[in-house]
């Protein structure tokens, strides 16, 4: 499948009349609460399917999996700080915040992902489903552990002023760290998908028989209205390419390509997956959270600049992923393979 | 004729993921209560446009009595401090039930 | 089918990853409008087929089924109520308050209950889906009448003052008692169940055909995905369980126990249902209403504590119903059976 | 297909089930986001299967149906118009704004036309649906001259005072029409069905497989429930038709009389259409918008009374198209087929 | 300049099944309109967390000419007395367009 | 010891559809920023019931130093006087953080 004909995808399609109805500047708009709902169906349906699957799964491998993306959620977030950092162009904090994100994943990437892969009758695993699930987690994890040693810099930098803060609240923050570690794997996303996966793995085949019309007929048009409205979201935050300047933007594209080609070399060299599963551990390491992030950088690093984070991960580095990146990371995985 | 009694009424808005926190903050400091309304809105920290559910605001109102609003507003200005966009005003209510607001939740 | 496969129904493993959800306190949140959204899509599509089966029902065995429903609707919360002022732990408001709860019925309950016979492969009638509609309402006027005899006997023990209130008011109140009235018989649930019953009676075939899809295919999964959120709702309220005591809490299981005993004996001895038929009587019987009664008693006995009759129903018998209440009334409809 | 077997469609059914919801004053409610999620799917699923059909029409046809598309909007707001205007019976900037309505469209009765085509076997082109696109803007445009047009009127005749209001605001109002404009072309409607027939065109067939259950099997559900709410709306609005008045009542049904006349005719006559063809153009011509039009409306002739329009078109138009017009429309179109 | 006018400004938040009744109250004693937000909060009577829609709170705003304020709060109190929970606190506002607010609806 | 400054609290309960140009409106004046919540109502241009999403208002909230709060009146009661129905009334609160009211958004 060429990447050309990713493009003639109704999903990808979809995402880019959500683009253009933003761009023309039409009144559309999709109630608010819509695209929690129909993440919940997404999330729900692939955790069934998904456990359904890997009760016939290695154990083995699957924990290799495991192993595998908490590498990937922890070195990611950290890679980035430093390249973030290395550009001068934000201050610690915002690189803290930003670079959690890269660690992270978006299922709307992933799933689009599934779909070209589909499409293209490409087959893969489902270890790179379990990979998703684990990978919410961890890099809020690291986020915050940035965030501290930033302070710290700043601290150290700045002087009295700030340290009094600290010393202030150093309680309190000690009790935000405990909710907000708390927070992270209790994430909703996370409880949906493997909630989902145990009960597709446990369930009994007659009552899941009677489940796969709802999780496999409507799937795919659930995930057009979806990018349907993730195109809108996206290009409300593309206009605000000026505001993070060029180098950010830049960073936005060259962060998922890092994490493109060594999650893909993970995939294909170390966890040994077919040519579709690599292309799905590369999604994974290319996509940036949108959903389970940024609200925990706003409660744990509320002095980073939510636009900078929200732009990246949104307006540039979703649509990068969702246009080029699946497809290219596709190719990767055929040349890596052979 | 209804008597009416003077307190006062705190107003926060502020993204939706804080609720917790405020919750906790005037539960802490003895609100009888509170009210939270959702809403969308832009200031200084960027458009809050609750699209899609992802950057919603809170408006959250909370009647005290007047010696207690000192130190919840003590402890909305360290919050404040410390980078949460917050924003706040008080204003002047009169109720018909004031005994209600001075027994503290739970 | 033993009562461990019900666990294993997948229906009933969104239930308690509903409850695990709260129970680890994650920070899932469905948007307040989807259960009643998921809700109005059950009670049509089951109204639809229910209709369309009933159509070529038996009117004398309908008819009768829709008597003894009102008997249970007008008895059970009686029951109930002097159960609970004898056990003098709440008021005699509250108590009817709470007992009119258990006079009326949960859909989702039994929504549970046909997922279960339908994946053991049990048949069962049509007619308790009658019953289901038309016990929604007659329990809000029991709670109503039993209300206002709680209101005279603290009256004439308390004397002057609250007379007084009365008399301010006879006349609104009687106006009250009326618009109470015409709520319980219009409510929105009965006015889905019956007006769907209708349209599923009367519909072209061709134009039913066109529906099938819509009602049966994807059915299982929007139940899973209801009692995925009720498992949250109810998980709340579960903890509240210190607060109503532990006498109140017992109510809230044998009250459904004597419920499905009526209820499975009325379905096998005197309506002459099959075994899965008795069942859903029994399930209709112990099941108590969390969607119209609330919300009626707020209004119509706004003296009674909502935390009692909330926690009950929803958070002590909607769950005890739904994972150990179903399999044990579907014993016994088997054992009266023989 | 006679009429009456029309009113045994179960979408029409449900029609009737929200006015009687209604007026029984339950207390039913759907959800206010529901209805808006429910058109955005009809309009989505409707696009994707037009366009899929359209990629293999004739051109020709196509641009000669969006021809007679505008005159059929440009035309019908303007006989709109004179012919209340003529009544005396509401000011030129009310008869402005209830006309625009007229020459827009309303998808739910185009839907409805659709089942009720499809139930009774009979085919139709798919040129009508690039004219439901086409026709939704530019009666919008028409009403902003025709308001224009009755304020330079009332001016004359006023003299001084409106006039200064005038020059105030020139340039506001001047720049309020270009946005007006705009809005006309980019509404949210329109965006969903073209850009969905335009991906239904583009798409690869592998891809439009995986969408055919979404936008086939529950199609008809989502339109019954669509049906199911806007019978409430409508019944709210039905209350009002003593307020307008009987003449203004009876325009309500002279208009889509003439519209479904002269809509028939263009479709049988001058584009040449089967008799299915026939009366969905002719659908067309007869329906008012109550989507599009009424906000626009708002905002560019706020001088006019809303509850004119509204009931007029929801409560009037509507119902009537829904249950009488369809099948007359239909049985024109066989008259003049002959 | 614009010329500003005092009126009242009464808010009465409570359970979303309230709403006809304190509707009918408002078209009883003459208010010339009012707004409803959907709100959730806690109080006395436990959490309304507005989850599943099952337990949602209102919070009514009517702006009443002062001579209409003390039969409206009286209305309220008899329904406070009841037993019904209202949380109620009236609040100075100033208008532009006075006469709007003493029309009665209907 | 927290210190309250005064400022002023517009409020507009308007159409939905309105909203947009009342943005634009606060940001040719110089608002610092806003707040929009989703509101039914009533009043003399009908029921607003908020029913499909097809007939919602909106209420806003600006927060303004007194200076900026006649022009955006004079600026409300011009729409008015086209005939666009706009429910106006003003507060009195009081901050903790004037200087943030007085930055322009954007
Ligand atoms: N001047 C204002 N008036 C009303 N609401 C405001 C104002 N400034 C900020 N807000 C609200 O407070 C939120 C956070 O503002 P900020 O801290 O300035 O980013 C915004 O999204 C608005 O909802
Ligand atoms: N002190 C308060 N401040 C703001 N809102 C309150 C307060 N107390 C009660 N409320 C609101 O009023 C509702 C009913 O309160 P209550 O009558 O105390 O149960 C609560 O759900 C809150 O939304
Ligand atoms: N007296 C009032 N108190 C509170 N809100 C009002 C009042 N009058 C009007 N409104 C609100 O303003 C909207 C428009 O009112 P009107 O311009 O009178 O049609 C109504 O839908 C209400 O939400
Ligand atoms: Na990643
Ligand atoms: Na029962
Ligand atoms: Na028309």
């Amino acid at each position: 499948m060429s990447s050309l004909s990713n493009l003639l995808l109704p999903a990808v399609l979809f995402f880019a009349l959500g683009v253009i109805a933003r761009l023309i500047r039409s009144d559309l708009r999709f109630p608010p609460d819509l695209a929690k709902i129909l993440s919940i169906y997404l999330l729900m349906s692939i955790g069934l399917h998904g456990g359904y699957e890997l009760a016939k799964a290695d154990i083995m491998i699957a924990l290799n999996s495991i192993v595998w993306a908490l590498i990937l959620g922890f070195t990611l977030p950290i890679i980035g700080y430093l390249m973030l950092v290395a550009t001068r162009k934000v201050n610690p904090l915002d690189a803290a915040a930003i670079s959690a994100h890269y660690g992270s994943v978006s299922a709307g990437t992933f799933l689009t992902a599934v779909a070209y892969l589909d499409s293209a009758g490409i087959t893969y695993e489902t270890y790179p489903l379990i990979m998703l699930a684990v990978m919410e987690s961890p890099a809020i994890v690291v986020g915050l552990l940035l965030a501290a040693k930033a302070r710290q810099t700043l601290a150290a930098k700045d002087g009295s002023q700030v340290s009094s803060i600290s010393d202030n609240s150093g309680a309190e923050n000690q009790s935000n760290f405990g909710s907000l570690l708390r927070d992270a794997f209790t994430n909703g996303s996370v409880v949906v998908l493997i909630g989902s996966m145990i009960i597709g793995a446990i369930s009994t085949p007659s009552g899941m028989n009677k489940l796969f019309p709802f999780i496999d007929d409507i799937f795919m048009g659930v995930l057009c209205l979806f990018l349907f409205e993730m195109g809108m979201v996206a290009a409300r935050r593309i206009g605000d390419f000026r505001k993070v300047g060029l180098v950010l933007a830049a960073f936005g594209i060259v962060m998922p390509l890092i994490g493109g080609l060594v999650g893909v070399y993970i995939g294909t060299s170390i966890l040994d997956f077919s040519v579709g599963g690599a292309t799905l551990v590369g999604v994974l390491a290319a996509s940036a959270s949108y959903i389970a992030v940024p609200p925990a950088m706003r409660l744990a690093v509320p002095e980073a600049n939510p636009s900078f984070y929200l732009t990246l991960s949104l307006g540039i580095t979703f649509p990068f992923n969702v246009i080029v990146g699946i497809p290219l990371y596709h190719n990767l995985a055929q040349a890596l393979a052979v | 004729m209804v008597t009416l009694y003077p307190e006062k009424l705190l107003n926060i808005i502020s993204i939706d993921s804080m609720e917790d926190r405020l919750v906790e903050m005037f539960k802490k400091y003895g609100a009888s209560g509170y009210t939270i309304l959702r809403a969308r809105g832009e200031g200084s920290s960027g458009l809050q446009a609750d699209i899609s559910g992802f950057d919603a605001n809170i408006l959250v109102k909370v009647i005290v009595p007047l010696e207690n609003l000192e130190v919840l507003l003590e402890s909305i200005e360290r919050k404040i401090n410390k980078g949460y966009h917050l924003t706040v005003f008080v204003s002047d209510v009169e109720v018909i039930t004031p005994e209600k607001f001075s027994k503290p939740l739970r």
